[in-house]
């Protein structure tokens, strides 16, 4: 058990290497140059070449790669190309963003949509689904930006119900930093909600199939134990499965509500690093979402087995 | 002796129900899901006669018409910025997002499902799926369309390749996890018993069993793939104009939201028209799929 | 710099193209005087909605526009423009002297500035930063600042400067971020890389923190010789990238002033009476570059690409596009400019039927293909397909091709294209935007032109101090240059600066938005 | 001691389950299927009513209408009470739970399905005492765990933390059985509770059911094919066939004097021990040549949780089944024959040990060749129901082995199917229904269909009858020996019904606790077993005769001995 946690937690040790090698190779096959962006209104070839030895650039690619690692083994990541901020600064400052707006997401759609789920299972063919269905299919089909943009609107501007951008750190007050953030949060989860929705509401509708529903039933038991404790929960593996993913992909994927709402969050982070060939910084984002991602597989994995004690996943 | 035993309890047989006449019967009988399939082929005949049945090139930009509002003589569905017909626009826009859904979602399935599968099956297989994955995860979906897009240049066809690879490791993982569990249950060890080398066993006792999860995906992906395309074309990085996509004209709508609400409301609603046909369509398959749960009329 | 055109704005050039002011709307810089005591408040803070995240806060290294907002309020510089155009002293105390045939310049600084460390500014503070723009290898502002020979200082509170050659554009350059001066004493305690981290300049607010992508706050400095018309106790630049929403901000009050609002925002500012609204036309401008190094029959063919510039109907389009909001060009010189002649502002009309002639003439086939690439942004495709709709009138086949925009620049620096649609934010001084695009040998001369003529009518420019003879070389090359078409012109946008509840508040030509003396009004 | 003659019949109360006129139907996608038609039938406080009759005939289906419990597509009419209360098909949700469980529990025919897979079943016993009892947390674990006890698990602390399908057949039954006994309910109904244990263990449980009659007045609704049950235990007995009561009266009347013909064949084909002391069958030597099955010093083990020793399930078996050979294998519930079957069958992998198949030996022999090698050998699982694809029909589930090792065209599969059903006296009608669609022994019989069809050279069958009323039974066992003998397979057959292994093979063995503690000829191990618990067991077999059964059990209890007590 514990060999087989190590073994695993070596793979991911592996991957997370492979990333960095990966990320370091892919973001300089992109053309464009970081001198070029960063000597911005003066093209002076001169200048360019100065700032390409001053960040490494001129040296082969190897060594690029082994200086970076080893200084990244050190705890450092390199300093931002463009805003001359160290990128662990800014990784410090981005994360926990994003890391709030994710949890207030989970916690706003993942809630809700296994219930809806729920719900849409139990009164299957009945108006508590066809309510279900329609709002997860407007938390399909309607683009982020959209929602985002009506929000503003609507409840930012004439509403005043909220900020209509910007972030409070949470330190500084509680009720501010929830206020920046629970619009952004609703409209991430409505989608995380949507998805969640259809994939219980199936997996339960499988579940309801199975005798022991009955025999929970023959003990007496409430409709909503029945439902939540045993339908929902032998259905579980797959929603958490789900939730994992979507769990990784917010961590890096809020870019357009973070660009939207003002949040500095390393999504809006990575794509301006991105756009501006920002090396270091790509690279950093690159390895926290890394290791974020293979610390949750490595999670879920470990959860799979309390889920279902049948499963053994990656032997 | 055999007589005996078929003179049992009584039933009204109809017609003999094979498993695939089941099927049939079951998608038939349901409204809903035969619904969706006549919208989805309306739509689809809509997108592919397009250049017929359009009134207008979707991409000609006509400066004496900008913004004319639906019911308008000439331009049915209003106009946008640049004064080019809506509805023409939408036909068009219907057909490259179809495209773009459609190709995500094969894509995601035909690579995700085997790989998800293995991976479930056999250590080995789990390693290199698992890692892999999270190797791809690692590019935050954006950064890695925009890479793309930076070296091949945006397109329809990188947008949907982009984002169905970016769907692979929803499917992947899913399949993975459904396999893992299914195999472990008895009537596989029966199978197993029976000599049903591998491949048979996953592909007759674990894809059916997990056909529901699968179906679900499927119908979220769907209207992911089409909604990501519009993210792409916010940021610049989808379909190449002057075709349309219905998510790149809600990207350019964006920005007259309060001055010309038609520009997104017409091609939103034909998105969320898809994505309803879609998910009934779904539902309903997954329903005459399921031969434990009997609909109760 | 090239601007990237998207409607979450690029700083002082907000879309694509700029134009004079000539079809568009009045310029409104706002009043450059302090507001009259007693209609202002004193103290609180001020929120500034920023449209993009800007590069390190350094004024030699910097290449962002949107830093020159910022710098506006914390960094001085020698000189400041006037919505004319005009040179105006700040830290200098009066317009340079200019001697020995263009060749010298001296100028008198003010003795009463200190930097917000508190160390005094001086002649020798001033040579200290110059020296550092001329040898930082990262300098931005070394091509700025023309063939120095020498600097010296005359007395403590006057510079000199010499010149190799005479350097006309030098009290221009002297309004930018070259003539800001920065403290010796920071610049030695923090070294040349890491003074970005602490700003230190002279200004009516100094630098008090920095979080990446978020904000910049400013505090009051006591410092400053002009405090006690100094207002708020703070500005906060909180960056917000979408043009809709900053516009949103402003209406909901979270913000007062915008750097810049787009023009599809301001149907809906309008309804909100108490912001106001203030236009300059934009210094940049949008053109179509040709790729004269590629083998193409548009890059062959001198008559082509007249023909295309006359199958554009640039007044229908920008009017489409942008309402009131820019106009139409056809030159690199903004018509405020005091540069501007009728011969550089000329723009023959719209004529499909003199395009058509052309084409034949130039013996190519209709229709005439043509790719362009743009960058990626709803707005520049959009700019794009406009184009596109414009130009197959006469006979041109254009094929739009998106890439992303650090992809553009780079595309265009190694002419790996045969057109593309770029934006330029531009310079007060007509040299440095002709002298980087056209000149044989311009660091921003991605067609790869290569007239001798023009190259002397860019040196005679600037060897010529007179602004009436200077106007006439320009008009002279622009004339030459719109029958070569390197780069067609397209339009000028106009800047919009929105606020509210506020006094004090101006522009400049530049678009970069002033704050020292404004308040809350009362 | 009550006399079970009298004690019901005189009772004047009023009855604990009254079913009037209950007819249910199925709709399905094959049309109607009429399960049930106009059965009624009263139990008693404190009466055992045994069920007994054909399967198919609609046991289960009557008993679960009583709660309430048949699927949506149900079409049910008639009348029933429980404890006087309001009609149970008119019943508000809320009055419904408060009945199930506290009023009336359910023993589930087929435990593995009716487990929740992913709970304790220790937790899933709690739960049904915490919904219906304001108990804490730990009182109810520890009711569960005195439960477990009771229900004879060994180490019962130990195995309330285990999963589900980490328990052998019987003790996910003895689970299911606490579960109902929890809060000592007025009615259970028992959906053949019995049919995993082995004899001594079946004993102590209808101890446990009588006990708490007399203690408690709990009534019994027992639905069971072992007729030696019905006669200890139950006072009255129905008889069903074909969705219908065919005859019902006190249990010394049926099984004495039957009236309707399907009784007195059904309690002719009651297979009995006595037989086998009847029979003189010639003394069997164990094979030395010819081998279909060799095993030698198995041992095999399942991982336990973090930190805890491996439960070595079986130890250091060797045993040798010859070609044509049939062995039968009984033992103690929970003592490894399950597990023994599958790691024969390469299921499980050993710890050490050798197996060697039709000459081969499954330690060299691995994947296609392993697969192709399966060919040869059937397997019959202990539950029918865990061990069918809910996603395949009936015929696709039969056929499934032909398709696996490509054998014959489709029509000749179809062909082959419909008369396998009927072998195994199924109706081919059926065929294209789902598992779910069956009932308990239409399954078992799908499931030996399909281990025959490809006349398997080894067939190892667990518990393969089951599930079957005792004329199903015999004809099926018929089926085995006419196959047996035609086709000369090895057989491994694990049963707890020591009077079916007595009639069907020709050698036997014993397990206890992983080991194998007796074996030889069917006939010396039955009728003069050495081992003390062989004799145990043997002792412990119920007989067909109500009034010979209850002089047994006297006669045991004045000697003390508990085991027997029960019977
Ligand atoms: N869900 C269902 N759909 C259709 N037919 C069903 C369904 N459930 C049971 N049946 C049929 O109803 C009849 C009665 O089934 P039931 O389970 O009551 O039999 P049983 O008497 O309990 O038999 P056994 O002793 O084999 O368990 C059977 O013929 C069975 O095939
Ligand atoms: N998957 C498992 N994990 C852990 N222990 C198990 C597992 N399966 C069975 N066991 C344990 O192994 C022992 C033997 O189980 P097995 O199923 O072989 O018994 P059996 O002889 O078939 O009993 P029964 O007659 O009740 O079916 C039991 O104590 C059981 O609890
Ligand atoms: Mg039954
Ligand atoms: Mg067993």
């Amino acid at each position: 058990m514990l060999r087989r946690f190590l073994i695993k937690f070596g793979q991911g040790l592996l991957t997370v290497f492979l990333a960095s090698i990966v990320v370091f190779l892919a973001i300089r096959a992109l053309p464009g140059d970081p001198a070029e962006t960063m000597a911005g209104e003066d093209q002076n070839p001169a200048v360019i070449a100065a700032i390409r030895a001053k960040l490494g650039l001129d040296k082969p690619m190897p060594e690029q790669y082994l200086l970076y690692m080893w200084h990244a083994l050190h705890g450092d990541f390199g300093t931002s190309i463009s805003s001359r901020v160290p990128v662990s600064t800014l990784l410090g400052q981005t994360l926990p963003v994003t890391l709030q707006l994710t949890v207030l997401t989970m916690v706003c759609g993942g809630i809700v949509g296994m219930l809806m789920g729920s719900v849409g299972a139990y009164w299957r063919g009945q108006w508590p689904e066809w309510l279900s269905s329609v709002l997860s299919l407007v938390g399909l089909s309607v683009p982020h930006f959209w929602l985002a943009m009506l929000a503003i609107i609507y409840v930012g501007t004439t509403m005043h119900l909220f900020p209509v951008s910007g972030y409070t750190p949470l330190r500084e007050s509680l009720g501010a930093n929830i206020g920046h953030l629970i619009v952004p949060a609703l409209i991430l989860g409505s989608a995380l909600a949507a998805v969640l929705m259809r994939q219980t509401r199936a997996n339960m509708l499988d579940a309801f199939g199975a005798e022991y529903i009955l025999a929970v039933r023959a003990k007496g038991a409430s409709e909503s134990r029945v439902v939540i404790g045993h339908a929902l929960r032998n259905s579980l593996v797959v929603a958490v499965t789900i939730l994992g993913l979507e769990l990784g992909g917010l961590l890096s994927g809020a870019a357009v509500i973070e660009q939207i709402f003002g949040l500095p969050g390393i999504g809006r982070l990575a794509i301006n690093a991105v756009f501006s060939r920002d090396y270091p910084v790509v690279q950093g984002v690159v390895l926290v979402v890394a290791v974020s991602y293979v610390a949750i597989s490595l999670l879920i994995d470990v959860l799979y087995t309390v889920l279902d004690p049948r499963i053994r996943v990656g032997g | 002796m055999v007589a005996a035993a078929t003179a049992r309890v009584g039933s009204t047989p109809v017609k003999e129900a094979t498993p695939w006449r089941r099927f049939r019967r079951r998608m038939i009988r349901n409204r809903f899901g035969m619904g969706a399939l006549l919208v989805l082929f309306v739509l689809v005949l809509a997108g592919v006669l397009s250049p017929i049945v359009a009134p207008h090139p979707p991409g000609d930009a006509n400066f004496a018409t900008v913004f004319q509002r639906p019911g308008t003589v000439g331009y049915v569905l209003g106009t946008d910025n640049l004064g080019r017909d809506i509805l023409s626009r939408v036909l068009y826009g219907i057909r490259a997002s179809l495209e773009v859904g459609v190709l995500a979602v094969l894509i995601a399935f035909v690579v995700g499902v085997p790989a998800g599968l293995l991976a479930g099956a056999f250590r080995t297989a789990d390693v290199i799926a698992s890692r892999g994955t999270d190797l791809l995860l690692a590019f935050p979906f954006l950064i890695m369309a925009i890479g793309v897009a930076a070296i091949l240049g945006p397109s329809l066809m990188i947008a949907a390749v982009a984002i169905g690879i970016g769907a692979v490791p929803s499917i992947l993982r899913v399949m993975r996890v459904e396999t893992a569990r299914i195999i472990s249950l008895d009537y596989v060890t029966a199978a197993r018993a029976q000599g049903a080398g591998t491949l048979r066993i996953l592909s007759h006792y674990v894809l059916p069993n997990a056909a529901s999860s699968l179906i679900v995906r499927a119908t979220v992906i769907m209207p992911g793939a089409i909604l990501g395309e519009s993210t792409l074309s916010f940021l610049g990085l989808g379909i190449q104009p002057p075709m349309p996509s219905l998510g790149g004209m809600l990207a350019d709508a964006q920005q007259y939201a309060e001055q010309a609400p038609w520009m997104a409301v017409v091609p939103g609603a034909a998105i969320v028209l898809i994505c309803l046909s879609f998910n009934t369509l779904g539902d309903a398959l997954r329903d005459a799929l399921d031969v434990q749960v009997v609909s109760r009329d | 710099s090239p601007v990237q055109p998207s409607s979450s704005g690029g700083g002082a050039a907000a879309s694509p193209g700029a134009g004079p002011s000539s079809s568009g709307l009045a310029a409104n810089y706002g009043p450059t005087a302090p507001p009259a005591p007693g209609t202002v408040k004193k103290g609180g803070t001020l929120t500034f909605g920023l449209s993009a995240q800007g590069d390190a806060l350094d004024p030699t290294t910097t290449g962002a526009l949107v830093n020159k907002q910022i710098f506006a309020s914390m960094c001085e510089s020698l000189y400041r423009l006037g919505g004319d155009g005009s040179i105006n002293p700040q830290l200098a105390t009066a317009l340079p002297k200019i001697t020995d045939g263009g060749k010298t310049y001296t100028i008198p600084l003010r003795a009463d500035a200190k930097f917000a460390d508190g160390t005094p500014f001086n002649a020798a503070a001033m040579i200290t930063t110059w020296k550092r723009d001329l040898t930082d290898p990262e300098s931005g502002r070394k091509s700025e600042m023309g063939p120095i020979a020498s600097m010296k200082a005359v007395d403590d509170h006057t510079v000199q400067v010499k010149f190799s050659s005479p350097f006309a554009p030098f009290s221009s350059v002297l309004t930018d971020r070259a003539g800001i001066p920065e403290s010796p004493k920071a610049l030695k305690e923090l070294g040349y890389d890491k003074f970005s981290t602490h700003p230190t300049c002279v200004g009516p607010y100094k630098f008090q923190s920095q979080v990446a992508n978020t904000s910049v706050t400013l505090v009051k400095d006591p410092n400053y010789y002009d405090a006690s018309k100094v207002n708020f106790d703070k500005i906060i630049y909180r960056i917000i990238p979408d043009s809709s929403v900053r516009a949103q901000d402003l209406k909901a009050g979270s913000i007062q002033v915008t750097d810049s609002l787009a023009s599809t925002s301001m149907a809906s500012i309008k309804s909100d009476s108490s912001i106001k609204v203030l236009t300059a036309p934009s210094m940049g401008y949008a053109s179509l570059r040709i790729n004269l190094k590629g083998d193409t029959p548009i890059a062959k063919s001198k008559l082509l690409r007249q023909a295309l510039s006359l199958a554009i109907d640039r007044p229908t389009i920008m009017k489409a596009l942008y309402g009131p909001y820019a106009t139409p060009t056809c030159s690199p010189i903004s018509d405020a400019s005091p540069y501007a002649t009728k011969q550089s502002q000329a723009c023959p009309a719209y004529n499909v039927a003199k395009a058509e002639q052309l084409i034949k003439q130039a013996g190519v086939s209709t229709p005439v293909k043509i790719t362009v690439k743009t960058s990626n942004t709803s707005d520049s495709l959009q700019f794009a397909q406009a184009l596109q709709s414009s130009v197959k009138a006469a006979g041109f086949d254009m094929k739009i091709e998106p890439v992303e925009f650090a992809t553009l620049l780079d595309d265009m620096d190694n002419h790996k294209f045969e057109a593309g649609i770029l934006s330029w934010s531009g310079r007060p001084d007509p040299d440095g935007n002709l002298r980087a695009e056209m000149a044989t040998n311009g660091t921003g001369n991605d067609s790869g032109y290569s007239n001798p003529q023009v190259d002397k009518l860019l040196d005679d420019a600037v060897h010529v101090t007179d602004t009436a003879q200077r106007a006439k070389i320009y008009g002279k090359m622009i004339a030459i240059l719109n029958t070569d078409l390197p780069y067609i012109y397209l339009d000028r946008s106009q800047i919009l600066v929105g606020y509210k509840g506020l006094s004090g508040v101006f522009i400049d030509p530049v678009g970069v938005v002033h704050l020292a003396y404004a308040g809350t009004t009362a | 001691m009550r006399d079970p003659d009298l004690a019901p019949a005189t009772s004047d109360s009023s009855p604990v389950l009254a079913v009037r006129d209950l007819a249910v139907s199925f709709r399905t996608d094959h049309g109607t299927v009429d399960a049930l038609r106009e059965v009624s039938f009263e139990v008693a406080p404190g009466e055992i009513l045994a069920i007994v009759g054909e399967s198919g005939s609609g046991k289960t289906v009557a008993t679960r209408a009583a709660m309430r419990l048949l699927p949506p597509n149900a079409v049910v009419s008639g009348q029933i009470r429980l404890a006087g209360g309001a009609d149970v098909l008119e019943m508000t949700d809320r009055e419904l739970r408060s009945v199930r469980g506290a009023t009336a529990s359910m023993i589930f025919q087929e435990p593995s399905a009716a487990l929740d897979p992913v709970y304790r079943v220790g937790d899933q016993i709690c739960e049904g005492i915490r919904i219906h009892r304001a108990v804490s947390r730990s009182q109810a674990r520890a009711r569960a765990v005195e439960l477990l006890e009771a229900v004879g698990i060994g180490e019962p602390a130990a195995k309330a933390r285990a999963f589900p399908h980490q328990l052998s057949g019987g003790q996910k039954q003895r689970v299911m059985i606490a579960m109902a006994l929890a809060l000592e309910p007025e009615l259970i109904i028992a959906d053949e509770p019995t049919t995993a244990l082995d004899v001594t263990v079946q004993a102590g449980i209808l101890s446990l059911l009588r006990s708490l009659r007399d203690r408690a007045g709990t009534a019994t609704v027992l639905i069971t094919h072992n007729m030696g049950v019905v006669a200890g235990l139950a006072d009255r007995v129905v008889v069903m066939q074909n969705g219908s009561i065919v005859e019902t009266g006190p249990v010394n009347q049926v099984l004495l004097s039957p009236r309707h013909p399907y009784t007195r064949q059904l309690l002719q084909a009651v297979p009995s021990l006595a037989r086998v002391e009847d029979s003189d069958q010639a003394p069997v030597r164990e094979p030395r040549k010819d081998l279909a099955l060799d095993v030698v010093n198995l041992n095999v083990e399942y991982r336990s949780g973090l930190g805890r020793p491996p439960l070595r399930a079986v130890r250091d078996i060797s045993l040798r089944v010859g070609v044509g050979e049939l062995v039968g294998l009984v033992g103690e519930s929970g003592s490894g024959k399950s597990t023994l079957g599958l790691s024969v069958a390469g299921l499980i992998r050993p710890v050490s040990g050798s197996i060697r198949l039709l000459g081969r030996d499954m330690a060299t022999i691995r994947g296609r060749r392993l697969d192709q090698m399966r060919r040869e050998i059937g397997m019959v699982f202990q539950d029918p129901r865990a061990s069918l694809n809910p996603r395949m029909t009936i015929a696709e589930g039969i056929s499934e082995p032909m398709i696996i090792h490509r054998v014959g065209t489709k029509a000749e599969r179809t062909a082959r199917v419909i008369e396998m059903m009927e072998r195994v006296q199924l109706d081919p009608g059926f065929r294209h229904r789902y598992p779910h669609e069956l009932s308990g022994g239409q399954r078992q019989r799908v499931s030996l269909a399909r281990a025959l069809i490809l006349h398997p050279k080894l067939l190892i069958a667990d518990e393969p009858t089951s599930a079957l009323d005792v004329s199903v039974q015999a004809r099926i066992l018929e089926l085995i020996r006419d196959l047996q003998e035609q086709l000369r397979f090895g057989c491994l057959f694990i049963s707890h019904d020591l009077a079916v292994v007595g009639e069907l093979a020709a050698r036997t063995l014993v397990m206890r606790s992983g080991q194998l503690v007796e074996e030889g000829p069917t006939r010396e191990v039955l009728v003069h077993p050495q081992h003390p618990y062989t004799r145990e067991l043997v002792a412990a077999v119920p007989v067909p005769d109500p009034v010979a059964q209850r002089r047994r059990r006297e006669l045991a209890e004045e000697a003390g001995d508990l085991s027997l007590a029960g019977t």
